[in-house]
């Protein structure tokens, strides 16, 4: 009987993360669609290594520095209770490398490799393990600290601010420090549109994302006995409310509308064990207004060059999403309660705070040091052809 | 011999072929181009932000013809290519001065 | 222990739900890769918000009107049972979605964009659940009825006739409402062939719906202790038979070949729970036989312009399976037994009635006040210019 | 409660079925992705096809052969236990149809397509069940005579030799028989280059067989109680030592790093239930080493035109991942312990020899009569218009 | 009439285009074309094995002017196309004998 | 100054671009096109539809050359690109009146 316990268990916790890690795969192809044509090889391979590079540093460092939970013991250590500890750093380390993924979008056709598998490492390694240890796992005492003072904890279940938030932020960094893609804003101040080189890649990457997303949010609850269909109804409205947003104020764009169920769907991480679906449902509505809206602010009004938005997609839905689990959490609004906004709302802030810094400091040492951005011939040519000396088609 | 290259519409070119079979021309040379002329293009959207699209999609085709039947083939075309909207296209007729079939080495009016 | 036994039978309908949302992808891209490359983008962008305003349609009046089950209290009574309702709900909101899904397919090419999302809400509210509701709910006495008059309820385990057959006979409505598209069939009676702009695309969406369906026919059990190994079984046979019968009938055409599977799969659905895997493999190679023969027919012989064959594939191989359940369920053929031949004819029937007379009102009433049809213009320069202002790919 | 457990196990095993069959779209895209663009339709035939002909095969004859169970009994006795008996036959049968799978990415783009039906049918009725019957069923009492002789069976978790070192060293005696594509080695020695028609499609192939994977080595377990954490973690280490291998000596190919993944992923199967994670990591490591220099052997060198490279992948990672689950296995290297290095040799050895004589007697045969080429003019027309009488895409 | 073939370098057909409106011309006729000449191309590699990609893309312009405005039209082409480096692409002209506007059965300047 | 247009089959380019340099020709411009003539297409099938797909692929060489040379351009041309078989491909000669380097204003000879 324990033993179906504790394998179901882990047979769940293994759907979840198998589910997340496919998302990477749905980051990849979101960036291939929207890139030009000679960037969509490097959009590949960017996501696949950066995957692997997330995994060491999370393995041998982000982990334990979390959790306080490592791996250099025999395996049969490793294997009690059917391994469910293991199972448990494989889920979380797909939220961990979800980090880079996200920066990736912002950074692409124009961004050298190697630098930014660094920066990968660091991010993950370090400033992710930091937020995400005071947040899930008590550290510092932060979390009593905020219980105390305020009575409520800060509530983030899977992730708005912790994982979506926290990459959003970082990128925003990395993007600055970047600068815009050539011939992006002339000097007269007219800004040129780079239509995605394909809405089918486009889409899959944004179906695999939608799909993978109900592990990504149910399973947080990270044991069977645990797992609240409120969670799935949740991401369910709020997915549908970020499609019907960027339907409505995207002007049925294909490039919004396949970002609006992504833009739901971060929104609601944070509060999608509290609210009620219809608390979901209005809280997707207003990410797909806020993504398309930010989006076009900041790559046609403010001109800074996130090419894929994701600072909109995940900085912007991602802190709305923490505190509307601090508005639709709330009994009077038919949710769970044991939430405050104050609460929300602060950890929202520190969470900016921090990966503004991490991105700055980050991706400003290794702009001093090695440079992050490839040279203005390479970037002409395209990435695929300069990084990885071949073109993402061939007819030959 | 004489060479038309005639700029139509796309979705004319199954009909101008056949018609062109019919009064014995058996080879042409045909490419997609883009055009730009008194016909608009269209206006796309991205993601908030318009950009035109100046050129729109043509048919170029290339046919070297003896001296003698370049009405005919004018005609053929003017007819069948013809919708009597802007962008049905131009005819631009010039001069070959030799013709050679890569397979047999025949030369010119025997070549085609 | 009961934590585990109703935790289990969230995260069982949950992986489900998610499998089936999984196929509205598979819808997606079965579309884009089939319709010509000037309606790729519109193929996209109508199946994902189809699908939301089936969400839509469905939690605030389908579901309740099927299953007497309404969302309008509290979020803390939603979540009792691990929110085991909740997840019912999103299982079975795939299925109605998967309706304008079907539909979509038919009317391709040449449909106006927001007709087709309110014909969707009044479907999915309205048409669809009445025979739901009837058939899986019990709704009005009928299966009470049959099993009175007959001695056995009407049976349809995971829906060849509920979802498959009413969504392509409804789609026939559609379809004849709209006309063929511009050019398809000349003057002179004959007929141009538009070959799939991308077989690959065409490919992802078969398989990525005949992984789904996996869910769709296993999770239909609705709970993990009532799983059966037997549906899956059959499921796979009359996969396999529907490509065997494509490959043979279609004379090894690519377009036949991955429809195939999804033939066999709509005919199972009905009887997967009680045939033998043997009946199985027949229902399927049937499948694969009548998917060809009737989409040369309509198509080529009676020229009614149903793009992706979806009266072929769902409304007849759906009637097909429904009828097929009455044959291979019975004990005579190794099967389960518990059916009759007689009630599954006239749920067929029924079907078939209700969803011709639903299909021909609302596309009907449609037509005469907002128009269904792009105008000639639109439709040649295609959906996505004209409707989405973008095209599918982009080289600059 | 027995029900729960049994239901249980049920769906654990059928997830793993339905996870291993999406591999099959996998092995597709692979293909289509690196194939030319006028193979495309033929590679994703052939996969459909082969997958719809080894199911007949196993079912009637290949599942008796390797484990004494047949289906021609009442459905009533087939669905006892929730129909575990025949989810299992489903998860094993994804695992045969990989053979084939494996094949076709070798004879790509030149092999005729009736004889690669029927070769599949022999291979799947016949030489996979009889190794596999004797490694995981104890068939003829080899591994009892092992176990005897050595202290320990031939230890192969998830089919690191039973199934990708067989598929591997099959497609080996094919490709040869074949001869190389027509104008791929010119007489004076020079190689031509074929680049990959392209990298997304391809990168689709990996990512659907990567995270697909996680079914084929954790649901192995057969069981939900049984299922082991460690597995899990083992198959990602070992992915992500392929990815990290493929990068640093396949120099930044796209082709390369998205094989890497696949490469360890192979090497982990036999010995992901004991190995320590540290363990896995290195052979990942090694085996992304493993492909990369023998492909570059195989291809540019030796002139054998593999054309994905399967041998190295399959048969040669299948083997490096045999003899690693005799050394990162052993109690000395932290892991579980109950192998022999020696075992594993002899295991690894006679797969060979087996899979070795299999394929050129299969191959030889229909090569004496059907011929398994294409005529010149076919393959320089392309397969998909010679075979398919269709291109991959249309532009009409 | 003259007919000018300029083989340009393709990110520079947007202006090429906007200052040939400029000077008067009112349609043009593109494609993409790939080039050979003192420019060389680039290696790619796959899997280990290198492979020279000897042809560049390049855009052909196709224009059919009035003999009188032909040098107007040249001088706009050399001006605005050309960036200095090898690979900047030629110009050639040749005589076009009638042209025909298709919609209209105008001719020769009438269809310009 | 001569133009000499080739139409070849696709998979001759790479040999006539070799051989044409053999003969000291520096540059070339290179397109897909479609060509119709004797040789036939294929039918496809659709679904049960089938469909004539009438043009074949072929490049089509444009190469500029002084009148000296015009000749061993020919040559080297019909002996690489000839197979025998239908389909081959043709050369059409014409005359071009002058040619312009984009990159230094080089006019004609020296442009090439
Ligand atoms: N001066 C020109 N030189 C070369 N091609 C031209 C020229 N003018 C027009 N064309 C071609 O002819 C096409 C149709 O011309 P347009 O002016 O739009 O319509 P119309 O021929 O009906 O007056 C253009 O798209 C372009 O391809
Ligand atoms: N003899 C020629 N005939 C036709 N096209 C040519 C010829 N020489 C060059 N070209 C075209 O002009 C382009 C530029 O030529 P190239 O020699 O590379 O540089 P540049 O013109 O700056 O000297 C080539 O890519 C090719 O398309
Ligand atoms: N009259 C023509 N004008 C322009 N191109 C032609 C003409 N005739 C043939 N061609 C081109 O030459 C190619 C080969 O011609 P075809 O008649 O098929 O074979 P062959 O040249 O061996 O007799 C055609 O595909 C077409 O591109």
């Amino acid at each position: 009987m324990e033993e179906l316990q504790s394998g179901s268990n882990v047979f769940f916790v293994l759907i979840g993360a198998t589910m997340v890690l496919a998302m990477h795969a749905g980051f990849a192809f979101l960036e291939v669609g929207t890139v030009r044509s000679k960037n969509q090889v490097n959009a590949l391979v960017k996501i696949i290594t950066d995957f692997a590079i997330s995994t060491i540093a999370y393995f041998f460092i982000g982990y334990s520095f979390a959790y306080g939970f490592d791996f250099f013991v025999g395996a049969e250590v490793l294997a009690e209770k059917n391994g469910y500890e293991l199972v448990k750093f494989f889920f979380l380390l797909t939220f961990a490398a979800a980090i880079p993924a996200i920066i990736s979008g912002g950074i692409a056709e124009r961004a050298k490799f190697y630098p930014q598998l660094i920066a990968s490492f660091f991010i993950v390694a370090l400033i992710y393990p930091l937020f995400e240890g005071i947040v899930w796992n008590g550290n510092f005492g932060v979390q009593d600290f905020l219980k105390h003072t305020f009575g409520f904890a800060f509530h983030d279940f899977a992730g708005s601010m912790v994982v979506h938030g926290i990459g959003g932020w970082l990128a925003f960094g990395a993007v600055i420090l970047l600068g815009s893609r050539i011939g992006k804003y002339s000097k007269d101040g007219e800004v040129t549109t780079h239509p995605p080189s394909s809405v089918p890649f486009l889409a899959i990457g944004s179906w695999t994302l939608a799909v993978g997303w109900f592990g990504f949010n149910v399973i947080s609850a990270q044991s069977v006995d645990a797992v609240s269909g409120l969670v799935a109804i949740n991401s369910l409205m709020a997915m549908v409310g970020g499609i019907i947003g960027a339907l409505i104020f995207g002007k049925n764009d294909p490039g919004f509308i396949h970002n609006g169920p992504l833009a739901g769907l971060v929104a609601v991480c944070a509060g999608s064990d509290i609210m009620h679906p219809l608390g979901a449902l209005i809280t997707g509505l207003i990410a797909g207004f806020v993504f398309v809206f930010f989006f076009i602010q900041t790559q046609n009004k403010w001109k800074i060059d996130d090419v894929l938005g994701v600072w909109a997609l995940h900085g912007l839905c991602g802190v709305w999403g923490t505190l509307a689990a601090g508005i639709f959490g709330l009994k009077i609004f038919a949710g769970l309660g044991g939430v405050s906004f104050v609460v929300q709302l602060i950890g929202a802030l520190s969470g900016i705070v921090l990966a503004l810094i991490g991105g700055f400091v980050v991706y400003g040492i290794l702009k001093q040091t090695m440079g992050i951005r490839l040279s203005e011939q390479e970037e002409y040519e395209g990435a695929d052809i300069s990084i990885h000396k071949i073109s993402s088609t061939s007819d030959i | 011999m004489k060479r038309v290259i005639a700029i139509i519409k796309p979705h004319k070119l199954e009909e101008v072929r056949e018609s062109l079979m019919e009064i014995g021309i058996s080879g042409m040379t045909v490419s997609d181009v883009k055009g730009f002329g008194i016909q608009k293009g269209h206006t796309e959207t991205y993601r908030g932000a318009e950009y035109k699209i100046d050129f729109l999609p043509k048919i170029k085709l290339e046919i070297v013809v003896k001296a003698k039947i370049l009405n005919d083939c004018l005609d053929v075309i003017i007819k069948v290519a013809k919708t009597g909207n802007i962008g049905d296209g131009k005819i631009f007729i010039d001069n070959i001065e030799k013709v050679i079939r890569i397979r047999t080495g025949e030369e010119n009016e025997l070549a085609l």
